[in-house]
């Protein structure tokens, strides 16, 4: 368990640093945003350069940076001249929920499929469209997929799913919240992936020698399958899963106005708001080292003699 | 879309701009319902609200309804009182002294009670400004003022380095307190009066969500009495299409620049009035005379009339605006009535190129002594480009039937700035001047201004035109600076220096139980105050 | 304890398996015709070469084949003191077979009807009536699952004690009773720590455990080297004279057959050869003898041979391809007692089981006159 | 009521089956339609290669902004500009043939050959191997090409080759655990025993035998994301930019008018997507099903 906690710190150590390679070999200047709307003529810059103290080698500039984040201090956003600390968590935690949500709908859809289709030959005519379905919907463009699902709710349900509509909103906000998390669930082509592994996986356990000595003993072949060809296969897919959805947050969070991480990566990109961008990079590397750290645990605790590597 | 907001000199009492009133705006000062919410959505979200340095538009609205300047502009143009009271201009033209309210006071800074704003602030604010630590595209504007200094608590004098015509509306720029800031001597984005600025404007800033929307409440003690509005919100969208629906849908009460695309949906909608106003800006192709083939006048004028620029504004912008023939603010005194546009007329573009010593090569492509007439277009990326996009295409295909091959080159924003204006590597570019509440185009011509990050990116440079400029700038009177000005845009326009296309007019789209909308071309809330909901409506 | 009397615990009649080798259109004719009796508290032991259809045959029974078509068609009487019924009882009706001139042509099968219905029969039996133990033991314990709660599962779904206490003593007693050392640490040990011949004893004190009538061992003790195997064997041999359950044994070893067997049944190509009692059928005399039972028994090592440094026999040819069945003897292409006289017949006819003595029948012309 | 048929006749040698009766037919189907897609894919590259379109997909008619189908000679009707929407279609594959291409083999070679190092030789190579498809796995996809093009330049070939990076890790461990696997089935040391080079081993038998159902998968997938990825950028205007035209851009400029009740300028493309892609990933599964010859689901 602590080597993989080193290995997650290691790791986001790695990830800071590509970012950061990335915006110091980019060309431009991070002081542009600043300079919006007047001729930033050397001179303007040199003033602008004196008034930030911006003036540090590479290796300066991360390690300032980094020693910042060791004692918890994220810098500011050269864009707002906010802190980009607690703004992050506030934005962060919208993303994680719209993540986790997202990836409860596509297991909630997949995993039935996938067990249907697994379960035994003579189910395929049920499972087959099925399969197709979800092939279908995760081959769509996800903002195009939001585009319809918005046109929907408006013009059929007459309501209009905008998360930031919903905070205000009355007793059921959470369905102003639920669309996009659909959209995101459904689309940015997960379903099928998380459909086929899990299939091939069931699949393959239930082949197994001890499945079979379940049967003929009498017992539930589910229970007996379960560890090996479910929760094993699903936490596996979550954590590989995660670096995905987060991408496909960023266009979501575009469509349907939810204030999440996804926006702000956009905006700091184009702005190259450096602190906003490592940050941004360090909190979304951190999911993901988190859940590929649930998942080694909970295949540790639910197996821990590892029965099959 | 995203203009080049640079700051010309031009100034606003002499624009005779259409600014939008409603049909309610007559009936004057009654006593009018106080109350209601308004939420109006943004494309974007703002980085800093206060005035000093706001960059964007929708900052500098912002500002608007929290801050006041010295003077500020009435709907009929002139000239009005604000923070100050009255104002006496001395014999030379060079001093100005303003006698300031004394029933003033600051937006309460959290519990304390509120401080009275006084000539220090205005003093302030202007050291404030000209600080060369302080980041702020408003430095340029004010260099013509020589000092400032405060007379007694409530009077303010300044000095001008030399004498200019209308300066006195140029004293609308916003006062700042000077409790507000952390830093006494210069302000940067990380201080915190940037983000919770506090002014003496009709609207307070209440909070600011997560989401950055900003809500601000109505100012019980503002001078000009209370506004009628309780609360203004700003709500800041990513996705243009979806702040439509979201007006359609009364998620939001206003849009203050709609998507041409959207207006023909909104115009069937009879819940909405979409309110015109002038946008105060051109657009044009510009042309770098650098590029041997563009350095002749004839080429540059073929392409002017390879255009339709009619069928342009009329597909794409249903009509919503006025094609221009020179660089002047359209309905500006200094625009010139009698010089027309090119008009649309291919053939004369193929007889001038031929002219200029063009021939039709096999390929199509006009070609001269073995250069070919191929050109690359430089335009900025944005996610909502749409209209951009149908431009410059449109603009590629007029000029393939003239023989010209276009290469349209997508840049992002910053890089394509360095394009422009530092490396001059470009050919031909496609943008939008927006005049602020003052401008002047001697900057863009007067071949002093040629070089890296100057206005004058195409290195347009003809002795006359610069002459011209300089006469018209230090002329006082009023109709000899007419003539010039006349004289400049007949001559830019033959010269052709840009392609001039149109200006466009803005729409203002909201729900129609806001009353008495009156807005202003640049700043737009400069009148929010008098707004106001019917009771009836208050109540969503 | 011969059938006569009571009908016997377990009476398998025309049983048919069949698979369908899509590469190849057509059926894999895994058993073919097969009828067998277990008695009460006697032992069945099924001999024969792998691939000969034994495990299929086991495995029909236990209802536990899911290729398709699966078993189409005979029936499975089985008559404990509890329960008595045909296991295959109304499943005819999922299945529709043509046949041409007695080669099955066409198979309809509603495989869900068949698999819901035959689930719906075998729900209540399986591990209580009927439990089963496989070869591979190791594979056939859940690896995610500690062979307590494997045991304790068991005993919870079949006998009366329900409670945790209750059970886990039980199982503690079984695990005893198979003779594993320190059976208190093995119960909470997870089958991937322990031994192949211990997991197989856990897998037979999980099947006794819920105390069936009937023991179907499916080659229970391949894949355990030679010396694990005895003591499986011995094992199984006392629970047998302690418990008397009646076992149906699935084996290609002829010595384990010889020391569990009462009775016993030679399978090849699908259908058995020889059926009788063991000291018949595994006895000297060759001549009253299937041919291939005669080459088995050949092909096994026995002490009398070593003496006699008689070196051991093979058996030529390879095992039937129980796809592309000779219309004869199946066992005709690799038999060595082929006469002159009944050559004939042996390629041509497919022999039927007649008895030749009381209590003992054979698949062969020679006997057939 | 499954039915299952002996071959009449005389049963005998059964490889000379055709191949429709070999396999489960759903599997062919999955397949031919598959194929069909990458020959419709293959021919609209040639006809864009050799510009032979029915109409010029740059020449706009602003007398015709966004035509229904079936309008005066525009078979698909026309986008926001008056272009001819399947002439642009046509055109659209240009944008991503090449670079999905390169994005595939990026991500699937360097895969394999992490892959087998890090299965084959294990040890240090490993853990650094490992430690390096860690890295890469941590970054979302999306956000890192966002921070490329927006630092760099947004062209499509930065983007594909940032998305073959992302895409190595999972080749590299699908390889590994792969080999891993055979390793375990003591397969290797046989192939070792038998005295077969390491090249021959790894190449034909471990992932030739083994590995190229997976290896498919991953390249029909893989073309699918590709599309999709672009599709997702032009929605944040860093997509491949006008005028060359993309099913992603169309898609996107289509868009604006889809909450007006204009679907069709977007449906168009979006179709494309769908029935590609769907093409891509049937292919991908068919394939798989009839090398690992399982029964057809």
């Amino acid at each position: 368990m602590l080597k993989e906690l080193a290995l997650a710190f290691l790791l986001l150590l790695g990830v800071s640093f590509i970012v950061f390679a990335i915006l110091y070999a980019a060309p431009g200047d991070q002081l542009n945003v600043l300079l919006e709307g007047q001729l930033p003529t050397p001179e303007v810059r040199a003033g602008v350069r004196e008034a930030l103290g911006v003036a540090q080698s590479w290796y300066g500039q991360y390690f300032s940076w980094l020693l910042g984040v060791l004692s918890g201090n994220f810098g500011t956003s050269i864009r707002t001249g906010l802190p980009v600390g607690p703004e992050l968590l506030s934005v962060s935690l919208n993303t994680l929920y719209l993540t986790l949500g997202s990836m409860l709908v596509t297991l909630l859809i997949a995993i039935p499929i996938a067990l249907y289709a697994s379960a035994r030959g003579h189910l395929v005519s049920i499972s087959w469209p099925l399969t197709m379905l979800g092939y279908v919907i995760s081959a769509l463009p996800v903002f195009w997929l939001g585009y319809i699902a918005i046109y929907i709710s408006i013009h059929w349900f007459n309501f209009f799913p905008l998360a930031s509509l919903g905070r205000q909103s009355d007793v059921n906000g959470w369905l102003y919240t639920f669309v996009p998390v659909m959209v995101l669930g459904l689309g940015s082509g997960t379903i099928s992936e998380v459909i086929r592994n899990l299939r091939e996986e069931m699949t393959r356990v239930m082949a197994e020698d001890y499945v079979r000595t379940a049967r003929a003993k009498g017992a539930s072949v589910w229970r007996h399958a379960f560890k090996e060809g479910l929760l094993i296969p699903v936490t596996e897919i979550i954590a590989a899963k995660i670096p995905f959805i987060l991408g496909g947050a960023v266009i979501v969070e575009q469509v349907f106005n939810w204030p999440g991480m996804g926006r702000m990566a956009w905006q700091a990109a184009q702005d190259r708001d450096f602190s906003v961008i490592m940050g941004i990079a360090l909190i979304a590397a951190t999911f993901v080292r988190l859940g590929s750290l649930l998942q080694r645990t909970i295949c540790a605790a639910v197996n821990p003699q590892h029965a099959r590597e | 879309m995203k203009h080049l907001t640079f700051i010309l000199l031009l100034t606003m009492s002499l624009l005779s701009t259409i600014i939008g009133v409603s049909q309610a705006a007559e009936s004057g000062k009654t006593a009018r319902p106080q109350g209601g919410v308004l939420n109006y959505g943004e494309y974007g979200r703002p980085a800093t609200l206060d005035p000093i340095t706001s960059n964007e538009m929708i900052s500098m609205r912002i500002s608007e309804l929290i801050f006041n300047g010295l003077v500020g502009i009435n709907e009929r143009q002139d000239v009005v009182p604000e923070l100050a009271q009255s104002w006496d201009i001395s014999k030379d033209n060079r001093g100005y002294t303003f006698k300031l309210r004394n029933d003033v006071t600051w937006h309460p800074k959290g519990t304390e009670k509120p401080v009275r704003f006084t000539a220090n602030d205005v003093v302030f604010t202007y050291n404030i400004m000209m600080n060369p630590k302080t980041i702020t595209p408003l430095k340029v504007r004010f260099e013509f003022i020589e000092k400032v200094e405060k007379v007694d608590d409530y009077t303010v004098r300044f000095t001008l380095k030399r004498p200019v015509l209308n300066a006195l509306a140029k004293f609308s720029f916003k006062i700042i307190p000077k409790h507000g800031l952390k830093n006494p001597l210069y302000l940067t984005r990380d201080d915190p009066f940037v983000q919770q600025p506090i002014g003496t404007g009709p609207y307070m800033l209440k909070t600011i969500t997560p989401d950055r929307e900003i809500v601000m409440v109505a100012n019980e003690h503002y001078f000009k009495g209370r506004p009628n509005i309780d609360q203004f919100v700003a709500k800041p969208f990513a996705d243009q299409n979806i702040l439509t629906q979201a007006l359609t849908f009364n998620a939001i009460d206003m849009i203050v620049l709609v998507n041409p695309r959207s207006i023909a949906e909104l115009q069937g909608d009879k819940r909405f009035i979409l309110q015109p106003y002038n946008a105060l800006s051109y657009s044009f192709f510009g042309y770098n005379l650098r590029n041997p083939l563009l350095a002749d006048k004839r080429v540059r004028q073929a392409f002017g009339y390879a255009l339709n620029r009619q069928e342009m504004l009329g597909s794409f912008f249903n009509n919503q605006g006025t094609i221009i023939s020179g660089p002047f603010a359209p309905g500006s005194w200094a625009y010139n009535l009698d010089v027309q546009p090119f008009p649309y007329n291919p053939q004369k573009a193929i007889a001038l190129l031929n002219e200029a010593g063009f021939k039709k090569g096999a390929d199509g492509i006009m070609q001269k002594d073995g250069h070919k007439l191929e050109l690359t277009l430089m335009v900025p990326i944005e996610k909502e480009s749409e209209a951009v996009k149908r431009v410059v295409l449109a603009f590629q295909n007029y000029l393939k039937n003239v023989g010209a091959s276009v290469k349209v080159e997508f840049k992002e924003w910053q890089s394509w700035k360095e394009d422009v204006f530092a490396d001059h590597h470009f050919d031909i570019i496609y943008a939008s001047w927006v005049f602020d509440d003052s401008a002047d185009i001697s900057s863009l011509f007067h071949s002093a201004e040629i070089g890296p990050w100057k206005n004058n990116f195409g290195a347009y440079s003809n002795p006359e035109v610069d002459s011209l400029i300089v006469e018209s700038k230090l002329t006082l009177d009023h109709e000899k600076r007419r003539t010039i000005n006349r004289k400049l845009h007949a001559m830019l326009a033959d010269e052709a220096p840009y392609t001039f296309l149109w200006t466009l007019t803005n729409y203002s789209a909201y729900h129609k139980k806001i009353q008495h909308v009156a807005i202003h071309p640049y700043k737009f809330f400069s009148y929010a105050d008098e707004w106001y909901i019917p009771v009836s409506a208050q109540k969503k | 304890m011969t059938a006569a009397i009571t009908p016997p615990l377990l009476k398998i009649d025309n049983l048919r398996t069949y698979f369908y080798a899509r590469s190849k259109h057509s059926f894999v004719r895994a058993v073919d015709g097969v009828s067998l009796e277990v008695g009460h508290s006697e032992t069945v032991g099924v001999v024969g070469e792998s691939g000969s259809g034994k495990s299929i045959a086991a495995m029909s029974v236990m209802g536990l084949i899911s290729a398709g078509p699966g078993v189409i068609g005979g029936s499975i009487k089985f008559a404990s003191h509890r329960v008595q019924k045909n296991l295959l009882e109304g499943l005819d009706k999922f299945v529709k077979v043509e046949e041409q001139h007695g080669r099955v042509m066409v198979v309809h099968k509603d495989d869900s009807g068949w698999q819901n219905a035959s689930e719906r029969i075998m729900g209540s039996l399986r591990g209580k009536e009927i439990a089963m133990i496989f070869q591979n033991p190791r594979a056939s314990l859940n690896p995610y699952i500690t062979v307590g709660e494997q045991l304790t599962e068991a005993i919870r779904l079949h006998t009366a004690n329900k409670s945790p206490k209750e059970s886990t003593e039980r199982a503690l007693y079984w695990l005893e009773r198979v003779k594993i050392d320190s059976p208190r640490l093995r119960f909470d040990s997870y089958p991937s720590a322990m031994s192949g011949g211990m997991c197989q004893r856990a897998m037979i004190a999980m099947a006794l455990s819920s105390e069936p009538s009937l023991l179907i061992a499916d080659e229970p003790t391949t894949g355990l080297d030679a010396t694990i195997q005895s003591k499986i064997v011995d094992l199984m041999e006392e629970l047998k004279s302690e418990t008397g359950i009646s076992t149906l044994l699935i084996s290609h070893d002829i010595s384990v057959i010889s020391r569990l067997a009462d009775r016993v049944a030679v399978m090849y190509g699908g259908a058995v050869v020889e059926y009788g009692s063991a000291q018949l059928v595994l006895g000297e005399d060759a001549s009253i003898k299937h041919p291939y039972t005669a080459a088995l028994l050949a092909s096994v090592p026995s002490e009398q041979k070593i003496r006699d440094k008689d070196n051991l026999q093979t058996i030529d040819g390879d095992v039937l391809d129980t796809i592309n069945v000779p219309p004869g003897c199946r066992f005709f292409a690799r038999c060595n007692q082929v006469t002159p006289e009944i050559k004939e017949k042996c390629a041509t006819h497919h022999p039927d089981l007649r008895e030749i003595a009381p209590g003992h029948q054979v698949r062969c012309w020679r006997f057939n006159g | 009521m499954k039915k299952y048929t002996q071959t009449s006749g005389e049963i005998g040698d059964f490889s000379q089956l055709p191949i429709w009766q070999k396999y489960a037919l759903v599997d062919l189907l999955y397949v031919a339609y598959g194929l069909l897609i990458v020959a419709l894919v293959l021919v609209s590259y040639v006809l864009g290669m050799f510009n032979l379109l029915p109409h010029d997909p740059q020449q706009i008619n602003i007398e015709l902004l966004m035509a229904s189908p079936l309008s005066d000679g525009y078979l698909l009707g026309t986008d926001f500009l008056g272009r001819d929407i399947l002439s642009r279609l046509i055109m659209g594959i240009q944008a991503y043939f090449l670079p999905g291409l390169l994005a595939i083999s990026i991500s699937l070679i360097v895969g394999v050959v992490l892959g087998v190092l890090s299965g084959y030789r294990g040890g240090r190579i490993e853990t650094v191997i490992v430690y390096f498809t860690n890295l890469i796995d941590s970054f979302p996809r999306l956000v890192l090409i966002l921070l490329v093009i927006a630092a760099f330049k947004p062209d499509i070939y930065y983007i594909m080759i940032v998305m073959g990076i992302t895409g190595i890790p999972t080749v590299t461990t699908a390889i590994a655990n792969k080999i891993r696997f055979l390793a375990q089935k003591s397969f290797i040391e046989a192939a070792i025993a038998l005295g077969l080079r390491t090249r021959v081993i790894i190449m034909k038998h471990i992932l030739w035998y083994n590995c190229r159902a997976l290896l498919i998968i991953q390249a029909t997938l893989g073309m699918g994301e590709a599309i999709l990825l672009e599709t997702s950028l032009s929605y944040l205007g860093f997509g491949v930019q006008e005028p060359v035209s993309s099913w992603g851009n169309m898609v996107q400029s289509g868009a604006n008018y889809f909450l007006q009740g204009n679907f069709w300028p977007s449906t168009a493309p979006a179709l494309a997507i769908l029935f590609t892609i769907l093409g891509f990933n049937l292919l991908g599964d068919g394939l798989n099903n009839i090398l690992e010859d399982r029964r057809g689901r």
